[in-house]
């Protein structure tokens, strides 16, 4: 008994009770250990840094691991609603844990704000007054990318992207904005680590770019085994395969590359700015685009904050919608939909120093929404 | 001949280069202990796995009863009534012996698959079991843990699942082995009351039980069967006592 | 009564204890992990079937877990969106009814066991570990790529399903629901170790020899206990689903399997309370070391090598002090 | 398809398959002389890569970095021996699996402790960049033939090893006949941590070869674990030849059946479905193929013992 008891409030929490008003409770559930983990390590030291950085007392942040199981992310959606309590949940890294928690929390009243994943559903037919989207709809950087492909006159493009919904939303995505030919179209295996075939494959067909969406090590392992086959096309990806923590491990072999994002480190704004300083100084390393996400999402939440109590949903709401906080990204806005309303840059990969990083070559997308939009009825 | 309950017709059998049965083809009749002998390697474990269906012969058949079992596999000749007895213990150590005594009556019953009833509250299967244990002498020990009973124990136990087969042939595969001269002389006293209920094809070393408890021994030696007949024929028989019996007699 | 008697009455009046407590001192939290535990427990009591009395390294449970899940994820997402499951020859409609949903839960799930133990079956020892190993593979992939279903994503469910004269969503009635489910489950098992067929499998287990001399087919006794077995994890699956209003493809990953397996082994393999006792210690130690640091697996690592090295019979076995689960 | 295109797709499979050799061939000679199934070889093969990756990083020569996971994984190897595995030759397969599987969590764990979340940066040496034509005029990179050839020259050298030497001879002993080889004299002890080093070593090379053109990142065992079981299982487990066979088996059942199942099922449906259902049929292959092996020789193509 003394167990169960014991172990329900040995969280980690953070931010100190201040006297007189009941402090904002945010529960995050994101991934801290097991595969993936670099990614909810950055969503959740931008999310810190800017909670650090304003100084709120009112707001205690309660960090749990997923370890990218759905259903230990249920289980601890379960535990910080139940016993902790919480007003409002963040942190989910991937669309297919964020499909398992996010319904049934915005179902119990509680607010949810994702700083990565955003499946469509939750964009469309799903999508919930509570539930608002501060990093992207899943489809987003490959409709940026497929714009960007058309703008640059490919005709041929050769496009793969593992066998799983997101990968799917991802080719449907890239062909919502490309209108030329497609000189081949490749789901892979969840997982997979050899793109021999696939390669050979780009190599004998007459494409005249390769547009991939291989999230983590999925993508490391094709783009070093793209420089090494030989195959000289041009490539465009999302931000995912070319982010600050995956450059250093794929080297030269990104050099060049082309890839869409709604940020990156040298988007010319104060708060972008102080925020890439203030980030290394704490952690000593470049901020990702994750990081950045956990960062705006932080400061989102710290804005509605100012205007609104939580325990007015309404007033609450309304305070989240109007976005009243400065983003790295600039301007930001959320659509109808909750889902932002952004620009989205082409960027390309590029070596400073010893550093591999991005710099901003282009704008993909002005004000772009999302294609599901319209079938949000809220 | 009506009275001949298990018969095996032309068997062989080769691994290989190596002929391990060569035509072997005897019988077993009512009422009778037919006993196997031959040396080491002579083929008579492979005889008996044939004849029980843990192996298959190349040639020949195997009957039941007038039926052909040849093709059948090991359970089937069991419910045909055919039971056997292991050289070395093929028991449920980790059961009781009770157990391992009802085990066979479960097969018998063919309740194998009643899901329920706890097996040890079942009285006509208990009442089979404790007869059986009682017939071979191992009442005292029934709750004992199988692994704890002593090799000629075993044995016994081996016989007390044969017998709650109620078989219509035993085929024994060295039922002495182990027992000691004063076991020995009780399970040769037990086995020849057993002939009457069914036959006994009986392979052994124990020349002293074989010799005491047969009506027909067959020598078997190099896969053939060299000689067959009464122990008398078989005690005088020279190629026998060259071939086998000289080294021993 | 015996040690082993005595501890497993312990656990019992604990599983419904300490969810009482928790609901007067108002934890819901607390009877949900207990919930997860008990839903986890009765897996892996299904799995201890094959396991503890057949002998079977299944390392591909996972198959019936899962097909349990998406049993009550596909009938419960057909209902919610109020579209037929089939449409031709005849319709088919959704439910939202958890004693359907179960029952098609252990009817999948008993019928992929009967058609993956017929093949696999015929194999043993390490192959058999490793073909059921693969057939888990097979479901795994398939599921991911399944779009129809949600592929990688899963289906979720907005409201927990429903049972006649309870309310599923308050925690408690649905704990007590699968706590009673649990404890029906104990007493099949109990009843079947039991049962002529417990003890013929239990016999096939350590001599196949002697249970084909007897006239028994030691193939059809594993099939039918492999079938029960599945069947029971497929329930616990459809369980399991409804505690996270969720499924995926998670559920059929080769570590579901693994997973269930160390419950089973961390309690005491072979013993009726030995999946209990392991869900238990291991949704606590799930929890408790999870709080202690980002790297809790590795404590979770050592703690299960020392078990494997140093505890004799699982925990059950360690605390009762018989270190065999049978005779 | 053209035929040179079907050529390169079969490199591309005996690639696949000679490096899940590298794997597999210790696990098999671990579970035949042994008797032991060892989860834990992709957590070695892991430490191989990271081992590569810091020396390289470190130095800047691959010669030095594939010295050091060689070393590396047969030092863990040795030491999990002595410490561990040892004590679980005489269970049975359950605990064995069991104390395996907590192997993996603390290798896992332990290795992202020390070298963090990201993944690690371990590149083909400028030496073996690059594609080469062969004859015919097949572009195929450089550093996978090599990876072929290579993969090709262990395998011979553990025939050798294994016909040829006295450690081979004991090696042999030992899978027919684990009382014989004590009878023999032999330090059985020392015999199996060597075999399992030796193992390990495989494992950790194949991790380094593999990690030059894949991700090095935490993980990265397990999928080739599951893989290099199969591989053992359809070879049947025990036997080398049989690891062999298998792992080309499985590489090329991968490989081709990835590029034809979506071709062939485009005969039957539309293309967009088609490509997606036959992908998904691909990552079943190998364990259809695996299933298949198992039910018509239920102790593979080469076994011989349960």
């Amino acid at each position: 008994m003394k167990f169960f008891s014991l172990a329900a409030s040995a969280a980690l929490a953070l931010g100190v009770v201040s006297a007189n008003a009941e402090p904002l409770k945010v529960g995050m559930i994101t991934t801290l250990s097991g595969g993936g983990a670099g990614l909810g390590i950055d969503v959740r030291d931008g999310f810190m840094l800017a909670v650090k950085q304003a100084g709120n007392e009112n707001i205690e942040v309660i960090i749990e691991d997923d370890q990218r199981k759905p259903d230990i992310a249920v289980q601890l959606a379960d535990k910080l609603v139940q016993s902790e309590k919480v007003d409002v949940l963040t942190g989910i890294i991937w669309s297919n844990l964020a499909m398992a928690v996010v319904p049934a929390v915005t179902a119990q009243g509680k607010f949810y704000l994702s700083p990565n994943a955003g499946p469509s559903a939750l964009a469309g037919k799903g999508c919930h007054p509570n539930y608002f989207n501060v990093a992207w709809q899943n489809d987003n950087l490959h409709e940026a990318a497929g714009a960007y492909a058309k703008e640059t006159g490919y005709k041929k493009s050769f496009i793969l992207a593992p066998n799983y919904p997101a990968g799917k939303d991802a080719l449907t995505g890239y062909k919502r904005f490309y209108d030329g030919e497609l000189a081949g179209e490749i789901y892979t295996k969840l997982g997979q680590t050899d793109y021999a075939a696939e390669l050979a494959q780009i190599r004998a067909s007459d494409a005249d770019s390769v547009f991939f969406f291989l999230p983590g090590g999925m993508g490391i392992s094709f783009l070093k085994q793209y420089a090494d086959s030989g195959v000289d096309l041009p490539v465009v990806g999302p931000a995912f395969s070319f982010d600050q923590g995956i450059l250093q491990a794929v080297g030269d072999a990104a050099l060049g590359v082309k890839n869409t994002s709604q940020w990156n480190k040298d988007i010319d704004n104060e708060t972008n700015k102080a925020f890439v300083e203030s980030f290394q100084a704490e952690y000593g390393r470049l901020p990702s685009l994750y990081a950045s996400q956990g960062f705006d999402t932080a400061n989102l939440l710290l804005s509605a904050m100012g205007s609104a109590d939580v325990n007015d949903a309404d007033a609450f709401r309304a305070a989240l919608l109007a976005a009243d906080f400065s983003s790295t990204r600039g301007d930001f806005e959320f659509g109808p939909n909750h889902h932002p309303v952004q620009d989205i840059f082409v960027r390309e990969v590029i070596k400073e120093g010893d550093v591999y990083t991005n710099k901003i070559i282009a704008t993909a997308m002005t004000d772009r929404a999302d294609a599901y939009a319209a079938e949000c009825k809220m | 001949m009506d009275d001949v309950v298990l018969e095996t017709r032309g068997l062989c059998k080769n691994y290989g280069a190596l002929e391990v049965s060569k035509n072997i083809s005897l019988t077993l009749r009512k009422g009778e202990v037919h006993a196997v002998i031959g040396p080491n390697g002579a083929g008579k474990s492979t005889l008996i796995h044939q004849i029980c269906g843990t192996v298959r012969p190349d040639f020949g058949s195997i009957y039941l009863l007038d039926e052909d079992v040849t093709q059948k596999p090991v359970d089937a000749r069991s419910k045909a009534g055919l039971a056997r007895t292991f050289q070395v213990s093929a028991l449920a150590m980790e059961d009781t012996v009770l157990e391992n005594v009802v085990l066979g009556c479960v097969g018998a019953s063919g309740k194998a698959f009643r899901l329920f009833q706890p097996v040890l509250t079942d009285r006509d299967l208990l009442e089979t079991a404790h007869i059986a244990l009682e017939r071979v002498g191992l009442e005292d020990v029934a709750e004992k843990r199988t692994a704890d009973l002593s090799h000629g124990q075993r044995r016994q136990l081996e016989v007390a699942i044969a017998l709650t087969l109620a078989p219509k042939a035993f085929v024994m595969d060295e039922p002495m082995a182990g027992l000691g001269a004063e076991g020995s002389k009780r399970m040769t006293g037990f086995l020849d009351t057993l002939r009457a209920e069914a036959p006994i094809l009986l392979v052994e070393h124990d020349m002293d039980a074989v010799f005491a408890l047969a009506d027909r021994i067959s020598v078997l030696v190099y896969g053939s069967i060299i000689a067959s007949g009464t122990v008398e024929e078989i005690r005088s028989d020279p190629g026998v006592r060259e071939a086998y019996l000289g080294d021993e007699a | 009564m015996t040690r082993e008697n005595g501890l497993n009455m312990l656990i019992v009046a604990g599983l419904v204890l300490v969810p009482l407590w928790a609901f007067f001192a108002d934890e819901p939290f607390t009877i949900t992990l207990a919930t997860r535990a008990v839903i986890l427990a009765m897996a892996a009591v299904g799995l201890n079937i094959a396991l503890g009395l057949g002998g079977l390294i299944s390392l591909g449970h996972a198959v019936f877990f899962g097909l349990g899940g998406y049993a009550m994820g596909i009938l419960a997402y057909h209902a919610q969106t109020y579209t037929p499951f089939v449409e031709w020859p005849f319709v088919i409609e959704g439910t939202k009814s958890m004693p359907i949903i179960w029952l098609v839960a252990v009817v999948m799930s008993s019928l992929a066991a009967f058609v993956i133990g017929l093949l696999s079956l015929r194999t043993s020892g390490a192959y058999f570990i490793m073909i059921t190993l693969a057939f888990g593979q097979m479901f795994f992939f398939f599921s991911i790529s399944w779009s129809a279903y949600g592929g990688e994503d899963g289906v979720s469910i907005y409201l927990r399903n429903g049972f006649p004269g309870l309310n599923t969503l308050a925690p408690i009635q649905f704990y007590g629901l699968c706590f009673g489910l649990l404890m029906l489950v104990l007493l099949f098992a109990s009843l079947l170790a039991r049962s002529p067929f417990g003890l013929a499998l239990n016999a096939a287990r350590q001599s196949e020899q002697r249970v084909q001399a007897v006239g028994m087919m030691p193939f059809r006794l594993r099939l039918a206990a492999f079938v029960i077995s599945g069947a029971i994890t497929g329930l616990a699956g459809a369980l399991f689903a409804d505690l996270n209003r969720f499924v995926s493809p998670a559920m059929f990953s080769w570590q579901m399997s693994g997973e269930i397996m160390i419950l089973v082994i961390l309690g005491g393999v072979g013993r009726l309370y030995g999946p209990v006792v392991g869900a238990i210690v291991y949704v606590m130690l799930e929890h408790v070391l999870g709080d202690l640091s980002d790297y809790w697996h590795i404590y979770l690592g050592v703690l299960l090598l020392l078990v494997v090295l140093f505890v004799k019979g699982g925990i059950i076995g360690a605390v009762s002090g018989r270190r065999t689960a049978h005779g | 398809m053209s035929l040179l295109l079907l050529i390169e797709q079969v490199l591309n499979g005996l690639q696949f398959g000679v490096m899940l050799f590298l794997m597999a061939a210790g696990l098999t000679l671990i579970f035949g002389v042994m008797g032991l199934i060892n989860l834990a070889h992709g957590s070695l093969y892991m430490i191989g890569a990271f081992c590569a990756a810091a020396v390289a990083g470190a130095t800047g020569s691959f010669v030095l970095a594939l010295v050091a996971a060689l070393a590396g994984a047969a030092i863990a190897g040795a030491l999990v021996e002595i410490l561990v595995i040892r004590r679980l030759y005489g269970k049975d397969h359950l605990d064995q699996v069991l104390a395996t599987f907590a192997l993996i969590l603390i290798f896992s764990e332990g290795t992202r402790w020390l070298f963090g979340s990201f993944p690690l940066f371990l590149d083909v040496p400028d030496a073996l960049s690059g594609p080469v034509t062969l004859p015919g005029g097949i572009e195929y990179p450089f550093y996978r033939l090599t990876l072929i050839a290579v993969g090709l020259m262990v395998a011979l050298g553990l025939f050798l090893l294994i016909s040829r030497t006295r450690i081979g001879i004991q090696i042999r002993a030992g899978e027919n006949d684990r009382e014989m080889i004590a009878a023999l004299g032999v330090d059985i002890g020392r015999l199996y941590t060597i075999v399992f080093a030796l193992g390990a070593a495989l494992a950790g090379l194949a991790g380094a070869l593999v990690g030059a053109i894949q991700s090095v990142q935490v993980g990265m065992g397990e999928p080739v674990l599951i893989l290099a079981f199969v591989v053992i299982v359809i070879g049947g487990i025990g036997s080398i030849k049989g690891a062999l066979v298998g792992a080309l088996l499985v590489g090329l059942t991968n490989t081709l059946g990835g590029i034809f199942l979506p071709e062939v099922m485009k005969l039957f449906m539309e293309p967009a479905v088609a490509t997606s259902v036959g992908a998904s049929l691909a990552s079943m292959a190998i364990y259809i193929l695996m299933a298949a092996v198992l039910i018509l020789k239920p102790t593979g193509l080469f076994g011989a013992r349960v």
